[in-house]
């Protein structure tokens, strides 16, 4: 046998269950084309103030609903307002909706999931018999209910849209902490008289970042569609911020006229939610424990 | 079987019930404004006798237990907005609308997804998977409110084959179904895919293709019963939003369903009619949760010996 | 002869390697015969016989070489033809009989199957064969039993069940691919009895496949030795254990306990076993050989006889260097 | 013998409830264990051997019975003082891909035992991890390897090393090498021998295979549905089996020579059947030797030989027939 190594830097480092689902990532063509897509359409977004060929809010009723043009690359709407602009400031709305949304039913479904998974028993039929019930409730009539009640602040949609999403999320995060939880390799943990808490944090949470983030990529999309879904019933945003929900349901209005102003939304949107999606797919083939084991 | 089904009533389903109709109720109560504020300024005896008329000036206790009493003999109260006419009446009227607009778009959101899911999972990795996967997930990544326009423009206002909205005909009904059913295909596809994928390398296909049977019948005979599992269980929450799904659609095509009828109704904070809507559509999920568990146990026989 | 298997090669075409899990093998299956085919995990053992059956996906896996059974060749007839005889000529008993069975679907309905897709036409008739069948194969009320689900049996009565169902269109093969592996040791026994019983019954031929040796010799009447997809020695059993021709053979017999020899330490094979990616010439046992040589390295892994038909693919034994 | 033996297992009894059913796995065992010797204990699947097992190192809580380590008595114990002893036993599993974290390198999963019981600098670590790696025939150079990166055999070296780390009194090895190839299989085999010798670890080797306990046991106790039906040196037992159940197993294990055929002597026909084994002993209804006391009273486990305490199960044996 080989002698003992000195220090740490002589021992080459083996590539772990990343690395190699990071590679398989990579080899998914429509995953790759996903990234690039959003990468550029998130970065024209955050840099819209600066490279945005006009204001936001600029009317030029000359330019009344121009077809898209050399000046307007994606035409004007009927109060003259360039759309390309629109469509990277309402990006913006859109983005950060989902990404907070789904932080907030990432964040309450992953405590939820855990927590009813490691206790097991009791706690853990009385809070999977809450989501249940919460299951059967008509979600979005919920939604429509708090937003129209209530008055309509970003701070609710968040809330209202997040406390949509961390139903299936719990349940995901729960079924893995409990095949987890019956694992040798946690017995082994016991078995050294390692603390509770010691054994979820090293032990359980690194094991279920997988799914958590297979799951999150998949919930961006899917709170993206229900703002924008929101925004089309004129629940979500309010002017004079704007969405591409708006931005789609003003498109509808005056399609037979001006079809460009429906299209280029519904594309921007449609787009963003293939390429999470296809993002999504791959990550989980690629970080699936089962075909990353023996 | 039987015994199983009841405890499921008694024990899930009421309670899942009486829990949804209370949030609704005190969470509708709690908001600020009431049904008549929107209203042009009436004096205040006529707001008065509004309230009285329609017994809000009881305590909100003695309102709740008396609209519970009320529910369990079927009578939902006046709606607001349309005076002299009853929940009932409205939801009874609207609803058998969204139903069939249900029930065509899950039909369609089935089979379409079941057949891209099987066909897509034959040859993993393969144009054909991709291709597949790609055109159901238009299903998601296209928003009702957006496939709808265009499906109308392309295939009514171009080709003029449906006309644009209303509900007579049953050409009416195809545009609508598919916008509503497009979202759940990629869904049921995703979900087939996945099943199929992780059927087909079970020792109990290798045993089937060892007795003789053909590719084809190892598929539909063993491979798609162990798949459509996770399907099935899958049909719960997708009547959930097949409903909030109604919205948008109805609204789109102009289709007098209860769907839009919610969304006047939320719109004018007409609150028994809000009510009633919720808990009809609550019970239409729960008895649709109960469908798919029982259609599982007889699907698995391992479920049933509790 | 029943089954002459000439030079069968299986490649697994894998987007990251292609693995050679068969290369080149060839044995020959006598009427009513015994034949074990002993090899570890990753030997290669069962993907030769799924390959013999065509079980294995066609887009990753590519077999070539013949098999014959009564003058068809199994490996370039048409499917349907090959279908015909999957499961009414030759038949397959596999290993762990709880996942082996459909479990959403009743006993019943997969006893019946091979007769129904063989064309049998009367389902009553099969349903009775199927009764019959089961009870043969001693398991208790096979009547009331049969229409139970698999996983009310316990692991020895299902696998009694799977026996019954190879059995019932009586077929002149069964592939036993370590039928008794997932059972208990006394469980075990049975079942080899009640497949005794039944072989000589039907006068079946079977092919034994395992990993363990202690079977084999009291089952089997002749036997392959199998090493990372090349067969190392073929002989009858007395030959194999007695005057063993391989050092890989001779190895894996000093290796396993055996509750009679004393406790010295046991006999280690060093060095890990093959990866299934790697190498393609000379001898696969030359890295963890006590005996190797450059000779071993060159070697093309050819059976020869060195004794009454008993082979052997190592040059040095062939060449009489070597006496184990 | 006077002084108090290592570990002394007093009537234990375990059940699950499993929905509604309660499900007793261990019945009333009792046994003892030196310091520096390897117990083997053997029975067939769903014995409760494993069961046994995990409820010396209080992985499950028993219903009645006491577990004394050196004296001390686990099952009385509350969590934190339980935590001084936990180090002092540890289990290694069957499976080798199950029982080792995917996430974290060997070096963490080796270092763990240690470092949770003093803060450690990085190169003592890293000397104490590669002796561990070195004496359980593995190449320190890997010990940033992940565990997917590592074969059957070399994972559970890892385990083994892994148990070595918190410098255990006793190991209790579930199944150790049963999903192993019987090559790898005699590497770790003597790895076990050569450590318990070198280390004077006491060890309850669990299988269900007699001719692998055979090579490593010093006694044996052979359970048959949660009870105990025969235990003694092993030689005497190989030798000389008592009870009918132990007679049964040991003519079912296929031997690698062909002049003995194994299976052909078997007798025993039905199956374990609860309904039937009520009052009288366990085994009463498949034993081929059955008395009417049998169906009547359980039988005890009674000294056979003093010298060697070989004791047995079954009133046929007791009686001294």
């Amino acid at each position: 046998m080989s002698e003992k190594p000195q220090d740490i830097k002589a021992i080459p480092s083996g590539n772990s269950l990343w690395k190699e689902g990071m590679g398989r990532f990579m080899h998914n063509k429509l995953a790759i084309f996903g990234s690039v897509f959003l990468f550029i359409l998130v970065l024209l977004c955050v840099l819209a103030p600066l490279i945005a060929p006009y204001s936001y809010e600029t009317q030029n009723l000359s330019y009344g609903s121009e077809p898209p043009g050399s000046s307007h690359i994606m035409g004007t709407d009927p109060l003259g307002r360039d759309l390309f602009t629109r469509i990277l400031y309402g990006g913006r709305v859109s983005f950060s909706v989902g990404l907070c949304a789904t932080a907030v039913s990432v964040l309450v479904g992953v405590i939820w999931g855990s927590f009813a998974g490691w206790f097991g028993g009791k706690i853990d039929t009385i809070m999977m018999r809450m989501v249940d019930i919460a299951y059967a409730f008509p979600f979005t009539i919920f939604v429509i209910i708090l937003m129209v009640f209530f008055e309509r602040s970003m701070l609710l949609l968040f809330a209202a849209i997040g406390a949509v999403e961390w139903l299936t999320m719990a349940r995901i995060v729960r079924a893995q902490v409990m095949s987890i939880k019956h694992q040798e390799f946690i017995d082994a943990a016991r078995g050294l008289g390692l603390s509770t808490h010691r054994i979820i944090f090293r032990h359980i949470l690194p094991n279920i970042t997988g799914p958590v983030i297979i799951y999150s990529t998949l919930t961006i999309p899917a709170v993206m569609l229900l703002e924008a879904f929101l925004s089309f019933l004129g629940l979500g945003v309010q002017p004079p911020a704007s969405s591409w929900g708006i931005l789609i349901r003003e498109g509808a209005e005056t399609m037979e006229e001006y079809p460009w102003l429906l299209v280029f939304p519904g594309l921007a949107l449609s787009l963003t939610l293939f390429s999470l999606n296809f993002i999504g797919d791959a990550l989980r083939d690629a970080l699936d424990p089962r075909s990353s084991r023996e | 079987m039987g015994k199983f089904i009841l405890k499921r009533i008694f024990l899930e389903t009421l309670p899942s019930l009486l829990v949804i109709i209370t949030v609704t109720f005190f969470l509708i109560r709690l908001a600020p404004g009431g049904p008549f504020s929107s209203e042009k300024q009436i004096s205040a005896e006529v707001l008065e006798q509004l309230n009285s008329h329609y017994g809000m000036d009881k305590p909100l206790f003695a309102q709740y237990f008396s609209y519970l009493l009320n529910i369990c003999k079927g009578d939902f109260g006046p709606s607001f907005k349309y005076p002299g006419r009853t929940v009932t009446e409205l939801i009874s009227e609207s609803f058998p609308v969204s139903l069939e607009l249900g029930l065509y778009a899950l039909i369609f959101a089935i089979l379409t997804g079941i057949l891209a899911g099987v066909v897509a999972a034959l040859k993993p990795g393969s144009f054909m998977d991709y291709f597949t996967m790609s055109v159901s997930m238009a299903g998601i990544c296209i928003p009702a409110f957006v496939l709808g326009p265009l499906l109308v423009l392309v295939f009514s206002l171009k080709f003029g084959w449906v006309n644009v909205s209303g509900w007579n005909t049953f050409s009416d009904r195809i545009l609508p179904s598919i916008t509503l059913g497009m979202m759940y295909v990629a869904y049921i596809a995703r979900l087939t895919r996945g099943g199929m994928l992780e059927t087909m390398v079970q020792d109990f296909i290798y045993t089937a293709r060892s007795k003789g049977l053909s590719e084809t019948a190892v598929i539909f005979k063993h491979a798609l019963r162990g798949a459509l599992l996770p399907v099935i269980s899958f049909m719960g929450p997708a009547a959930a939003g097949m409903i909030s799904g109604s919205f948008v659609v109805e609204t789109i095509f102009s289709i007098p369903g209860l769907g839009r009828f919610f969304v006047t109704a939320a719109f004018n904070r007409d609150y028994t009619m809000i009510l009633g809507t919720v808990i009809f559509y609550a019970i239409i999920i729960i008895i649709f949760n109960t469908l798919v568990d029982i259609i599982q146990t007889i699907l698995n026989p391992r479920l049933r010996n509790y | 002869m029943i089954l002459d298997v000439r030079n069968i090669s299986t490649v697994f075409h894998l987007r990251r390697a292609d693995i050679h899990a068969v290369k080149d093998v060839s044995f020959q299956l006598f009427k009513g015969e015994t034949l074990g085919i002993v090899g570890e995990s990753g030997s290669g053992k069962t993907v030769l016989c799924q390959s013999i059956l065509g079980l294995l996906p066609k887009p990753p896996v590519k077999t070539s070489g013949h098999a014959y059974f009564d003058n068809t060749d199994l490996l370039d007839c048409d499917s349907k033809k090959l279908r015909q005889i999957r499961g009414n000529q030759i038949s397959m008993i596999f290993q762990d009989p709880s996942s082996a069975f459909n479990p959403y679907l009743r006993l019943s309905e997969q006893l019946i199957e091979p007769l129904i897709s063989h064309g049998y036409k009367s389902r009553k008739n099969a349903l009775e064969k199927a009764r019959i069948i089961l009870s043969e194969t001693k398991i208790p009320q096979p009547q009331k039993r049969m229409y139970q689900y698999p996983h009310e049996f316990s692991g020895g009565m299902l696998q009694r069940a799977m026996i019954g169902m190879a059995l019932i269109t009586n077929p002149r093969i069964v592939i036993a691919d370590e039928p008794t592996t997932a059972l208990d040791v006394t469980v075990q026994a049975r079942i080899l009895q009640l497949m005794k019983r039944l072989q000589n019954q039907y006068s079946l031929s079977i092919i034994f496949i395992t990993h363990n040796l202690g079977i084999v010799a009291g089952f089997c009447d002749r036997v392959v030795v199998m090493y990372a997809g090349v067969v190392l020695e073929t002989a009858s059993t007395a030959d194999l254990f007695n005057h063993t021709a391989h050092p890989y053979t001779k190895a894996l017999i000093k290796s396993v306990p055996s509750i009679d020899n004393s406790k010295d330490s046991l006999y280690m094979i060093p060095g890990m076993p093959p990866d299934p990616a790697a190498r393609l010439s000379g001898c696969p046992f030359e890295p963890r050989c006590r005996y190797r040589t450059d000779k071993c390295l060159k070697s093309e892994n050819r059976l020869r006889e060195t004794g009454k038909n008993h082979f052997t693919s190592c040059i040095r034994v062939l060449e009489s260097e070597l006496s184990l | 013998m006077i002084s108090t033996p290592f570990l002394h297992v007093k009537n234990l009894t375990v059940s699950y409830k499993k929905g509604k059913t309660v499900f007793t796995a261990v019945k009333n065992v009792s046994l003892t264990l030196e310091q520096g010797k390897t117990l083997g204990l053997v029975g067939e699947s769903g014995c409760g051997k494993t069961t046994l097992g995990r409820s010396i190192l209080q992985f499950h809580k028993n219903d009645s019975g006491q577990v004394l380590l050196q004296g001390n008595d686990l099952s009385a114990m509350n969590t934190a003082s339980l935590k001084r002893y936990r180090p002092l036993m540890q289990m290694i599993f069957q499976n080798p891909y199950r029982s080792l974290n995917p996430r974290m390198t060997v070096l963490d999963i080796l270092s763990e035992p240690f470092r949770i019981k003093e803060r450690i600098s990085q190169k003592d670590c890293i000397q104490k991890v590669s002796e561990l790696m070195l004496n359980t025939g593995l190449d320190p150079f890997m010990m940033r390897k992940f565990p997917h990166e590592f074969s059957g055999g070399q994972r559970q070296r890892i385990a083994i090393a892994r148990a070595l780390a918190a410098d255990p009194l006793l190991v209790i090895a579930d199944e150790p090498v049963s999903s192993l190839d019987v090559s790898v299989q005699a590497q770790i085999l003597n790895l076990l021998r050569e450590i318990h010798e070198k280390m004077n670890l006491s060890m309850i080797f669990i299988s269900h295979d007699l001719s692998v306990v055979r090579y490593i046991s010093d006694d044996i106790a052979v359970m048959y549905q949660g009870k105990i039906v025969e235990k003694g040196p092993c030689d005497r037992l190989f030798s000389n089996p008592l009870h009918p159940y132990t007679k049964t197993l040991l003519s079912a294990i296929p031997v690698a020579d062909p002049s003995k055929s194994f299976y052909t002597k078997i007798d025993i026909e039905n199956e374990f059947n609860p309904e039937e084994t009520k009052r009288g002993c366990l085994y009463s209804n498949r034993c081929p030797f059955i008395m009417d006391i049998c169906k009547e009273a359980e039988p005890a486990l009674e000294t056979v030989d003093n010298n060697s305490n070989h004791e047995c199960a079954c009133h046929l044996i007791n009686s001294g027939s």
